[in-house]
C-alpha cells in the first residue's frame, strides 16, 4: 500500500474512538496490524491536560497518525482544523471532513473539492472523505488529492456497503487512484468484499470500538481485509446460473 | 482583560497570546491555537497581541474516527 | 470444530476436484490449512490404475477424507456407493449427496432422509448435503444425521449466499448442530459471511480450484473463514439506520 | 464367459469376483466391488461366483467436491 | 388463468382472514378484484353460528372459494380436513397446507407429497403450499397436481421474496404450470415483481388485511399484479452495465 | 401531482426517445396516461425540416412539455440551451442535466447547482437530474429549485434502483418537496418500489422505448406508478421476522 | 352418556351422530362432522351410533388465508 | 462571405441573422438560434450583423429523454 509515497503493508486504517477505554483501544491497534491511524483535535484546559495524556499514549504506539476535521461543517473550519492539526501531529496528512448534513453525515462535495484545492496549495498530502460520486472524485483529483475516500454508508452505521454499483463504478472509473473505502462497514465480510471490489484499504473505526471485544474484532478485520485483497489478487471464478458438479461425472459406476 | 478561551470568559491579563498560555498552564503542552476563528502557529505566538473580546481556541491531539 | 467426536482446528473442508494439475491440488489443500477433504470414487482399470496414485498422493497429505456420493440419483445408488466407500477409504464418514435435479444439482430431501436412516442403521457418520429446508433438516436430525450441510447456492455457480433468510432460520433452529455451508460459494467474503452468519463450518471447492491462483485462493479462503468466525465470535455492533460520528462531538473548537 | 465390467463387455475365466480382479491386475489394488448392483465387501470376493452376464463394478479413490 | 379447467381474469387469490371487520373484508375483496379468496374451517357451535354467517357473506361475495388445510401438521389431519372442506364448500379444490415448523410455518414437503397424492387419488384438486424445492415440485406434479403455490417469505412477514433464485428457477423448470407465489408479499411491489419474474399469480391476505385502508390496498394490489404480468408479456428491456443517453448525440449543437 | 404550481393526475413523466416510430411513440404516450412528456433541441436543416415534424406530432399529444438539456456537459452549454428551449417551446420548464461523466451520465452536482441558480434568476422553472446526494439536494434547493429528480441508475441502464438508502434518506429528508425518480427503471415493480418508498412520481424512457412492446409497457408502468402510489397511501403492514398465520388458530379441530 | 364434543365435555342422549347434531342445534346448519378424528359425510350421520368417550368435531365455514 | 452553419461550412450572403435564415429555408420554421455560442432571441435576428467565419447554430424540437 502507498499512501502519499508512504508504504504500509497493511490495508487497515484504524480509528481511534468510542474504545471502553484507552487501554482497550491499544488492544485494538495491535491486534488490527494497523500502522495508521486517525485522530482529532479537541480544547484542551490546563486543568485535565486531557489531550497530553491522549498523546502520549498514541505515539507509544508507534503508528503513523492521520489527523481529521471532523464535525467541520465549512471550508473555513476545515482548514483551519488543519492547519491546527499539522503542527500539532507534525503531519501533512489531514483526513478531510467537510460535512454537509447531520444525520446522515454526509460528505458535502462541494465545500470538500474548495477544502482540497486551499489545503493542497499549503502543502497538504489530503485524504478526502466523499460520496461515490464520479465527478466529485474527478475534482478531487484535480484539487490534488492523491488518495480518494468514498464511504460505504453513514459513519457508525454498520449497513456496510449501501451502493456496491457506485463504489464499483468509481473503482472502474480510477484504476490506478488508492481508494479507501471509510465509513460505515459493520462486520469483517464487509471489509473483505471492498476488498474483493477492487480497494485498496478499509478505514474503520465503530465497527471495532463497539464490538463485545473490540481487540478480537479488531484481528478479525485485519484478518478479512488480507482475506478479501488476496481473494482479489488469486483471481475469482466467473460466478455462472447453472450448477456444475465439481466431482468428474466420467467414471461413475451404474449401480442401477 | 476580558477574553473568551475555549468557549469560556476568562478574566486574564496577558498581553500576548504565548503569555495567556502561559498563564493558563499550557505554555508546555501540545497544543495548536487559532485567535477568532484564524489558526495562530506556534512561532506567532509571541507576537500575537491580545485585546478586550478575543476569542482564543486552544485544542490538544484527541481520539479521532 | 468437532464432527462427530472428531476435533479440528480448521473450519474449511476442502474439494479435490476440477484443479489444473494433482500437484496444484496438493498445493491447495496445504494453503487452505484444511484438515478434511472430499474425495469420491470412480472406476477403476488394471491398465491406468489412476485412482491408485490420486489415492497415495491424498495419503502423503495427512488428511481426513470425507467420500461423497456426488452423481447419485437414487437412495440404493448412495447407499451402495457409501458402502463401497466406506470399505476403500477406511471411514465412517460420507458426504451424503442424492440429487434430484440435474441443472441445479438441487438435493432430493426426500430421498436424503431416507438414505440417511438406512446409512445411520448401518453405522454410518453421515454429512447430507441438503437445502435450507427447516423440516428436512428435523428428519435428517431424527434419521441420525449430527451435521447438516445445507447449499450456500448451487454447487459450482459461484453465486454465495442465494437464500440468507433461510439460511438464518437454520441455524436459529438448530443452535447445537454443527452446520457447513457447502456449495455454490465463489469469493472469500461468502465465507466470512457465513461465518458471522453463525455456521460452523464451510465446504468448498470450485471457487479454490477454478481461481487463477488456486493455492493463493484456498489461503485466502482459509483466512476469511478464520475472520468471520473471529468476528462472530466478537460480538459485532447492532447495525442502525442514522449515522452516528465517530469521533466525540463535545470538545470541538469553535472557529467561525 | 461373457461379463460386463466398468460398463464394458468382457470375455473372461473367473471361477470368483477375487479371481476376477486378479485376471484384471487388481487383485492388490485399493478397489471396492459391486456386482450387479450390490456391494460385495472385500471379504467375500473369493466366495462370490460368477455367472455368464454378471455386472461387475469396481471403483478406485478419485477426485471429489 | 385457468386453475384445473376454471377460467379466471384476475391473477389474485385473497384471503379472508384478519380484516378489522366482515364488511372491510368484502370492500378488499370487491375492490382486489379477486374471483377465488381463501377459508377454512372452525369449530362451530349452536349457540353461535358464527361459521353460518361467514359462510352468508361468503356467498354474497359471488366469488369461488378454496378451502385450506391451514394449521395441519400431519397427513391425516390435511386429508380429514379437507374432506370436511369438500362436503361443507362443495369444491373438489382445496389449498393443501401441511406444516412442519411453527415460527416460519415452514411446509414439510415430504407430508405434503404424501397428503398431495392420498386426496388426488380421492378427486381432489390440490393447490399445494409449498416452497422453492425444484424436487418436492417434480413429486407433487407426479401426485396429480396441477397447480403449485411456492411461498414468497413466511406466511404474514411481508417480507417478500426471500430466494428469488429459487423461485425464477422453479420458473424455468416448470415452464407450463400454473405457479402462484403464496405468502410473504408485503407491498404491492414485490407482487408486481413476481408477476414479471413469470409467475401466474399470487395469493395474499395479511398484506392487505393488515394494512390501515385494507380496501385501497386491495385495489392496489390488483392493479399491481396487472402491471407486472403485463410489463412481462410486454417484453422488458434487457439491463445493462453502463448507461445509454436516451436523447440522440447526434445533431447537438455545439455551444463552445 | 403538482409541478411548480401545475396539477397533473399522472405521476408519470415519458421521454420520447428510440422508440421504434413516431406511431409508436405517440402510442405509448396515450397509453402511459403520462400528461408530461420530455423533449430535447437539435440541429435543424431546410433540407429535412425533421423537427418540425416532430413538433406537430408531439402538439397533437395535447401534453405538456419538459425541454431537456441532455448531453450538456458545462453550465454555459446547459444555459444556453435552456434559453433556446424556452423559446422553441414556450415553456419556462426546463430538466436541467449537466453531465460530468460519460459512461454513466453521471450529474455534475456541481456545475448543477451553479446552472440552477443562474436559470432560476432567469425566471426558468428548472426540474434538476440529480444524484441522491442530500447536500447537492439542499443546494439546488436554495438555487431555487422546486422539484428534484435524483437517478434511479444510470440511464438505459434498466438496473432499477441501484442506492435505496440513498433515496430513502432523500425522501426523509426533504418530506414537502416533489421528488421524481428520474432514469434507471427498468421493469414496473421498479417504478411501483419508487412510489411506495415515497416518491411523488417516475421519469421514464428507454424501458417504455426499448420494450418488445412499447405501448403496452408504457399501460403497465402508468398502472405500475398507480399501484405503488395507492400502497403508500394505504398504509402497508409492518414487515416481521416471524411468521404469522392468516387463518386463525382458535377454534381449529382436534383430528388426531 | 358422556362425549366429547370439540374439545368439550357434554353429558347428550343421542344414538346417532345426526340426533347429536340436532340435540346440539347443528342438524340445519352447514357443518361437517368427524368422529373420533375420521370424516363422517352427511349421508352417514344417520347410520353413525355414538358411544361413551365419543369425540365428535363438528366445523363450519371461517375466515382464512 | 463565409460561415459555419450548424457546424458545416456555408458560403452565404446575408447581412442578418433573419436574412440567412431566409436563405436557409427555414424563416417560417419553430427553430431558435445561437451566434457564436450565445443565444439570439427571435426578436434579435433582424439587428444581429454575420461576419466572415461566424458560428451559427439553428435548433429545432427533436425527441428526448
Amino acid at each position: 500500500m502507498d499512501f502519499y509515497g508512504v508504504e504500509t503493508r497493511s490495508r487497515l486504517l484504524l480509528g481511534t474512538a468510542q474504545y471502553p477505554s484507552p487501554a482497550v483501544m491499544a488492544d485494538a491497534v495491535k491486534e488490527s496490524g494497523a500502522e495508521i491511524v486517525t485522530v482529532s483535535l479537541r480544547r484542551e484546559s490546563g486543568a485535565q491536560r486531557a489531550g497530553q495524556d491522549f498523546w502520549a499514549l498514541i505515539r507509544d504506539l508507534g503508528v503513523r497518525v492521520l489527523p481529521n476535521t471532523a464535525g467541520c461543517h465549512t471550508v473555513k473550519e476545515a482548514v483551519t482544523t488543519a492547519q491546527m492539526a499539522r503542527e500539532v501531529f507534525d503531519t501533512n496528512w489531514v483526513k478531510l471532513e467537510v460535512i454537509g448534513e447531520e444525520d446522515t453525515q454526509h460528505p458535502d462535495v462541494i465545500g470538500l473539492v474548495e477544502a482540497a484545492r486551499v489545503l493542497t496549495d499549503e502543502g497538504f498530502e489530503v485524504f478526502p472523505y466523499t460520496t461515490e460520486d464520479l465527478v466529485a472524485a474527478e475534482r478531487l483529483l484535480e484539487a490534488g488529492c492523491k488518495v480518494l475516500m468514498p464511504w460505504g454508508s453513514p459513519i457508525g452505521s454498520g449497513q456496510g456497503i449501501n451502493n456496491p454499483f457506485g463504489l464499483k463504478a468509481l473503482r472502474a472509473h480510477f484504476p490506478e487512484v488508492p481508494l479507501v473505502v471509510d465509513a460505515g462497514l459493520g462486520v469483517p465480510s464487509h471489509a473483505a468484499r471492498a476488498m474483493e471490489m477492487g480497494y485498496d484499504a478499509v478505514l474503520l473505526n465503530t465497527a471495532v470500538a463497539k464490538a463485545a471485544d473490540p481487540a478480537a474484532m479488531a484481528a478479525a478485520f485485519g484478518r478479512a481485509i488480507e482475506a478479501g485483497r488476496a481473494g482479489f489478487e488469486a483471481g475469482p471464478m466467473e460466478p455462472r446460473e447453472m450448477a456444475a458438479p465439481s466431482t468428474p461425472v466420467m467414471g461413475k459406476a451404474n449401480l442401477a | 482583560m476580558r477574553i473568551e478561551v475555549n468557549g469560556e470568559p476568562h478574566e486574564i491579563e496577558a498581553a500576548s497570546l504565548a503569555e495567556a498560555l502561559e498563564k493558563l498552564g499550557l505554555a508546555d503542552a501540545t497544543v495548536a491555537t487559532a485567535l477568532n476563528g484564524d489558526f495562530v502557529p506556534r512561532g506567532e505566538r509571541d507576537g500575537t497581541r491580545l485585546s478586550e473580546g478575543d476569542r482564543i481556541e486552544i485544542v490538544a491531539p484527541m481520539k479521532g474516527g
